[in-house]
């Protein structure tokens, strides 16, 4: 195996992080997308949502400060801040379907050259469920999905059509992978290439992408 | 007409039967109605529908029920924290509905309020529209989802007074609240029991009138993820 | 004009408050439903809503008491009691429509022999609107209609079929009038005289009643 | 990316058009945005169709956009407290749809929460259900009933913080709630402003991502129907 060129997992939730403009509210998956968290820019002043019921999600907390009844949608002890309010799984969901949460950056397993994602179940594997996914890619503004481009054999995760079953259609509209960014616009309905990762070339893209993107 | 119970069994008195539907609040292992649900499994009730986000861990929650098979049917849209789950499950022995957690909630919260379907965009294009209805509204496809009742609702609350008004504390509130409205009885175990006018009217989260029974109960409130940092 | 025989308002108004069960949560409509809550019998405690916004609805203020957050759904001044809660209108309603409140008595212009309810508007007249009626008569467990069984021409107001545009359509169970009670089971088509007021005969209730009650 | 506002006239800057739908909260004259109301005629955007449960009376509330001819279609469930109202209405110069209470409020909090439409028995066998579809559902009919929207929401509520969440005192609550969350833009006034950290997290109604734009004002907060009882 060659050395590895392109972005790192932490490199990647970095990229993310630049997604978020100032006065944002935001929900964040589980996996990379967690990670943006510590990579939020200076000046950029954003609101996390917990699907469980949270708006203002604070760190994880001090050992001394753990407190059951405060947990976030992956079950992980967190904290609040002042801004904080809480609601429950109907009202937080109103929020999400309404279309009042600015973006969500979440993982995915496979992503369409149409925008289509599939997160959530691989048949024939003990399948634990969508949880808010579902809700999350057809209800937020804007969603971002952040994954490795090819999988572990090597091949190409950004598809024509997504082999597993879908999460959502045509939600997606921007993929960041360890080789770079892809973006549509509002409308448009393949990606393009929008960026490269360090060392990236242009042909490594090509040759790892079944998809069809944009690629003038 | 006093609603408050001197224990869980108390309060479920009456209300257990074979191939009831039971909504459990809660979500993971946040604030379960964990002494009722022991109740439950107690009752020997069989063949139970249960709706509830999660189904527990092995040993502990909906988990309780598992293991001496009473549920026959699980509503959910997170399982698989639990290890009897998976076998009852690949065995064929447990029926399994999954819903995206934002229709699930809303589908209960409409169940309770007299709505018996809605339009939603959550799902479509996936496995989750297969059989339901649709309609476009502004060019736009959304699926049918229909409302969800159940004969018990079994919530958790942080404080309730003698009339069943209720608090949830942070994020355990989460699906409780909506429980209560679906629930043709809603049985409620709270931490604190006060009496009527301690609860300041401005912030009870569930009025009194959806809920029909309520004890206090010492809870264990596990920790499913324990996440801390370190003080540097 | 002969002597006034049969119930006045206020006797209606009493002969209402006796539907009211223990532990009952109740939505009482404008007019003679209002006096309902002076006649609440004896170790009966129930909890009035308003559907406005609130459960446990107490009486008008004293003077300096008045409070202009603090109003039912007639605009009313009022007071709050130990056992009240707020909640907002979706909130309420969701109530209403789903079925939790026991009872509402509600005033009418017109009752069908079917159980339609006319109480909203007069064609050529100006409409001020149904406000919450729509919603009671549709999800109140139980509804009582409480009118005079003419009006002031002496025609009947217990129809065949109401004349005026419908607030719902079989949803009333019980009709009292100030000739007396007339009930309906679950299910069961036609209403059934259940009481005459003092000094009522028969004769005169089936003189002033155009709708087909079952007499027998 | 401050939300806080001078005045009402600073706070619907460039937010008012002719043509606009506006929500305006309160339940008759309790607590209505009042200022947000003056401002918004003093904008002077014409054919305005105004969502509002009443219609405010002569020279207060959304009358004092009546009496300008601003308003040319509204949605209600109660009016005529108000004599303008009544003359336009009946010289047929503004239209006027009638909602019943709940379905009006239903209609909003959908709007707010991603759903075009829902089945109500509301209305069933009425002039209300004329015109639109039906669906039955375990052998009773319903109506459906569509999702409600603002390009912009005057909201009032008691007390809010300095990122939008905001309390509700008593009955002063009723359609502000939902209000807030189905405009494009949701504009608030309150009685008091607070820094971020006075709310409790535990008793806010409505969160600050509803909230755009909130000024603090001085309200009259006029009682339209005064009753006491004597002290005997």
């Amino acid at each position: 195996m060659t050395q590895r060129t392109g972005w790192t997992r932490d490199d990647m939730a970095r990229r993310a992080a630049q997604e978020l403009k100032d006065g944002f509210y935001v929900n964040l998956g589980i996996g990379i997308p967690t990670l943006v968290a510590n990579h939020i820019p200076d000046g950029v002043d954003v609101t996390l949502q917990s699907e469980n019921g949270m708006l203002g999600m604070g760190p994880f907390p001090y050992p001394d400060e753990v407190d059951p009844d405060l947990i976030n949608a992956g079950k992980q002890t967190i904290t609040e801040l002042r801004r904080s309010s809480y609601f429950n799984s109907a009202e937080s969901f109103a929020m999400i379907r309404g279309g009042h949460i600015d973006i969500s950056i979440l993982g995915a397993m496979e992503i369409s050259e149409g925008g289509d994602i599939a997160n959530w179940m691989i048949p024939g594997k003990m399948v634990k469920g969508m949880g808010g996914a579902m809700d999350l890619v057809a209800g937020v503004k804007r969603c971002v999905a952040v994954m490795d481009h090819t999988n572990k054999a090597g091949a190409s995760k950004f598809l024509p059509q997504c082999t597993l079953p879908l999460t959502g259609r045509d939600c997606i509209d921007m993929v960041i992978t360890d080789l770079g960014v892809f973006s549509r616009g509002e409308g448009e309905g393949r990606f393009r290439v929008t960026e490269l990762a360090p060392g990236v070339e242009m042909d490594e893209v090509k040759a790892k992408t079944e998809a069809d993107l944009r690629w003038g | 007409m006093g609603k408050v119970y001197k224990n869980a069994a108390d309060a479920l008195e009456g209300l257990t039967f074979d191939g009831m539907t039971v909504m459990s609040g809660g979500f993971g292992l946040c604030d379960i109605p964990e002494n009722l649900i022991a109740a439950l499994r107690d009752s020997g009730a069989q063949n139970i529908t249960a709706i509830s986000n999660n189904a527990g861990v092995d040993g502990f929650g909906l988990g309780l029920l598992l293991e001496p098979r009473q549920i026959k049917k699980m509503i959910s849209s997170y399982v698989g924290e639990n290890k009897e789950f998976e076998r009852q499950f690949l065995a064929g022995e447990l029926e399994l509905e999954f819903n995206p957690q934002g229709t699930m909630a809303e589908r209960i919260r409409a169940g309770g309020a007299g709505i018996p379907g809605f339009y939603t965009k959550t799902g479509y294009g996936t496995v989750i529209a297969e059989g339901k209805p649709t309609r476009e509204f502004d060019g736009e496809t959304y699926i049918m989802e229909t409302g969800l009742k159940a004969d018990v609702s079994l919530v958790k609350a942080w404080r309730g007074d003698t009339q069943g008004n209720l608090q949830f504390a942070k994020t355990a509130r989460n699906f409780n609240p909506m429980m209560a409205t679906a629930g043709k009885v809603t049985v409620v175990e709270v931490d604190e029991l006060v009496e009527v006018g301690e609860l300041d009217p401005n912030t009870i989260h569930t009025p009194g009138i959806f809920v029909q029974r309520i004890i206090e109960a010492k809870c264990e409130k596990r920790i499913e993820n324990m996440t801390v940092r370190e003080r540097n």
